[in-house]
């Protein structure tokens, strides 16, 4: 899956993707579950099962979210709550 | 012989750089982070080195993600900006300086540090973003070639502190022993305390990031003590990526006198800093 | 904990695999290196390892050129037999041993040794020639999982002696903290003395490689006192690969019992040889 | 040019070089020199002008020759001679 995720740093591959992202999910050989959560945009299960933040991230921005919008989604907040959080100063503990 | 005339340890956050490249850097949420480089890139322009070595990590964009360097160098004499998913970001490519690089190879390899060589590259915000901190507006070139030394700090087992300063320990060795007459600015980017994903995510410890900013100073071997599951706990899993500024002052001398610095939450999902350290010996009182 | 048992020094010379594969080695030129194979073939039967950990290098092969790491570890639990410019060996892809890579990675950085981590590999002959010389008949796979251990001796600054001598004694340690019971075969490839290119090609020394020969397996220590030049000087260019013997006896004891050896010239342009040591304590008088 | 010879580890690539070598190599950025060695089989220069032992031995292979062929070209001699030196115990100084 990272491998996946990795590919996208060309825009031709970008495109590619857009054009049919369950095939090209298939052509990376992505297990059902992992391609489910791809065309879901379950970032939770995309790391879950075995993405890791770096490359994640690299779908995120085809979809113009911001590592603010992760932020919220991984702590179960909205992005301005997570946003709010990190400019009072961050999250503790 | 080369000389490392200064060491500048900087946060790399992509953010950073986009907040240049779009012109944000009055805007509020920004400002107080960039009126804090104003002094370091007011000293840094009157200190040019000749060539500067920038310690850094790739984030999957210009390193196949199943080839995971411990320490890596690049040899080569041009580095392209990588495309990272969304362009390449507007600065210039990187120019290399082969003959220091494969002297810092050889002598590091003498040395007992078993490095990876790049002989291509591409270059992420890892390398491209510190040199923005450095110099906001490059025009067509940056100030000078640029030896890149890669530190895997993103997979598992990450090497230890302890490793990390000892191979700038020996950077500085390799550096002194370069038969040219070169002056060398040394980079050691990454940091503050971070995480990005997981239920930490957003985590910041500002107090363990004042007294890192305060020991890599003056008692660098302190940090050295920590082991990486303590750097995970305290700084966060991306936060061990502090480990790179302990390369940085590794080749420094055992005293510097710290130029300026400087402490700001949040850029993107970091804490961020920038630490300007000179490396020469202060004038006789 | 796993132990290491055993220790097989032999060429890997793709010319030795060919001769296998083509039903050659009756013929009147191999002969005499396939007949020395025996008596190790033999006793090696008798003492099938768990794992087999396998230092050698890639020749261009399975590692794109433009990335050379000094030490190199895989953690996949395949490997694929590289097709390196005349199709795939005719035998058995490579099965890893991902829990004891993991465990020797981990091990290995936190002792300083500063590997790269390759997560997918392609072995070409440098591992599969020795896994041919051990089991000449693998039928639809080798006798146990491998680790693969890549060594840079094709590229300078190869490591030193010293330092390849350093890593097998770190591998050593890290072997027998593995949690596990397992038995473990330590196979250290290349040699003996060549050179393939330059007005030295075919260069041979016989007097050299029977010093190392015996100082090998009794006097280690003394052969990690020779520098790079001395081992192209006295080896050849690329008789420098003998420095991979030099890891894999590190992992074993100070005191090994030679179970067999044999010296061969010429195959194909170098000077071959076996030996195979035992690793367990001799039995009380 | 070492990447050029790497490159001949597929068996699709093998075909695309023996169908339009200067071609080939010229889609790998080879200097004049370089590609001149390449058409030539000038071994010796191709190794003259950077070509690693290992890559250029890539082309050998596809050519039918051995690494005795090359050592007879790099000594000066014919194969069979750097052959019977071989097999007499090695060339020696
Ligand atoms: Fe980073
Ligand atoms: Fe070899």
């Amino acid at each position: 899956m990272n491998k996946m995720f990795m590919s996208l740093r060309t825009a031709e591959a970008r495109e590619r993707f857009t054009a049919d992202e369950a095939g090209y999910c298939a052509s990376f050989g992505l297990s059902p579950e992992q391609q489910q959560a791809v065309l879901d945009r379950d970032w939770q299960a995309m790391i879950d099962l075995g993405g890791s933040i770096f490359y994640v991230y690299k779908l995120a921005m085809m979809d113009g979210r911001s590592m603010q919008y992760l932020g919220g989604v991984f702590t179960g907040t909205s992005e301005e709550e997570f946003l709010a959080a990190l400019r009072a100063g961050g999250r503790r503990g | 012989m080369a000389e490392v005339i200064w060491g500048l340890a900087t946060s790399h956050v992509p953010s950073i750089g986009a907040a240049m490249d779009r012109g944000k850097t009055e805007d509020e949420s920004w400002k107080d982070l960039f009126d804090g480089y104003a002094p370091a890139r007011a000293w840094l322009a009157e200190h040019r080195p000749d060539v500067a070595v920038v310690i850094y990590n790739d984030h999957a964009n210009g390193v196949d993600l199943d080839v995971v360097p411990t320490f890596a160098i690049g040899t080569s004499d041009h580095y392209d900006v990588a495309d990272e998913g969304f362009g390449k970001r507007p600065v210039p490519d990187v120019v290399g300086h082969p003959e220091l690089s494969l002297h810092l190879l050889e002598s590091l390899v003498d040395d007992g540090f078993d490095m990876t060589v790049f002989q291509e590259l591409d270059v992420d915000h890892g390398l491209t973003v510190p040199l923005s901190v450095w110099t906001p507006d490059p025009g067509e070139a940056w100030p000078c070639p640029v030896v890149p030394l890669l530190v895997n700090v993103i997979q598992y087992p990450q090497p230890t502190a302890a490793r990390c300063y000892a191979l700038g320990q020996a950077l500085g060795r390799a550096i002194a022993s370069f038969p040219q007459d070169l002056t060398v600015g040394v980079l050691g980017t990454g940091g503050m305390s971070h995480q990005l994903a997981g239920a930490r995510a957003g985590f910041i410890n500002p107090e363990f990031d004042a007294m890192f900013m305060e020991a890599v100073e003056t008692d660098p071997q302190r940090l050295t003590q920590l082991s990486r599951q303590d750097y995970v706990r305290e700084a966060g899993s991306e936060g061990i990526e502090m480990i790179m500024w302990l390369v940085m002052r590794g080749a420094m001398a055992a005293e510097v006198t710290k130029v300026h610095s400087h402490y700001f939450v949040p850029a993107s999902n970091t804490a961020a800093a920038v630490a300007l350290f000179d490396n020469r010996a202060p004038a006789p009182a």
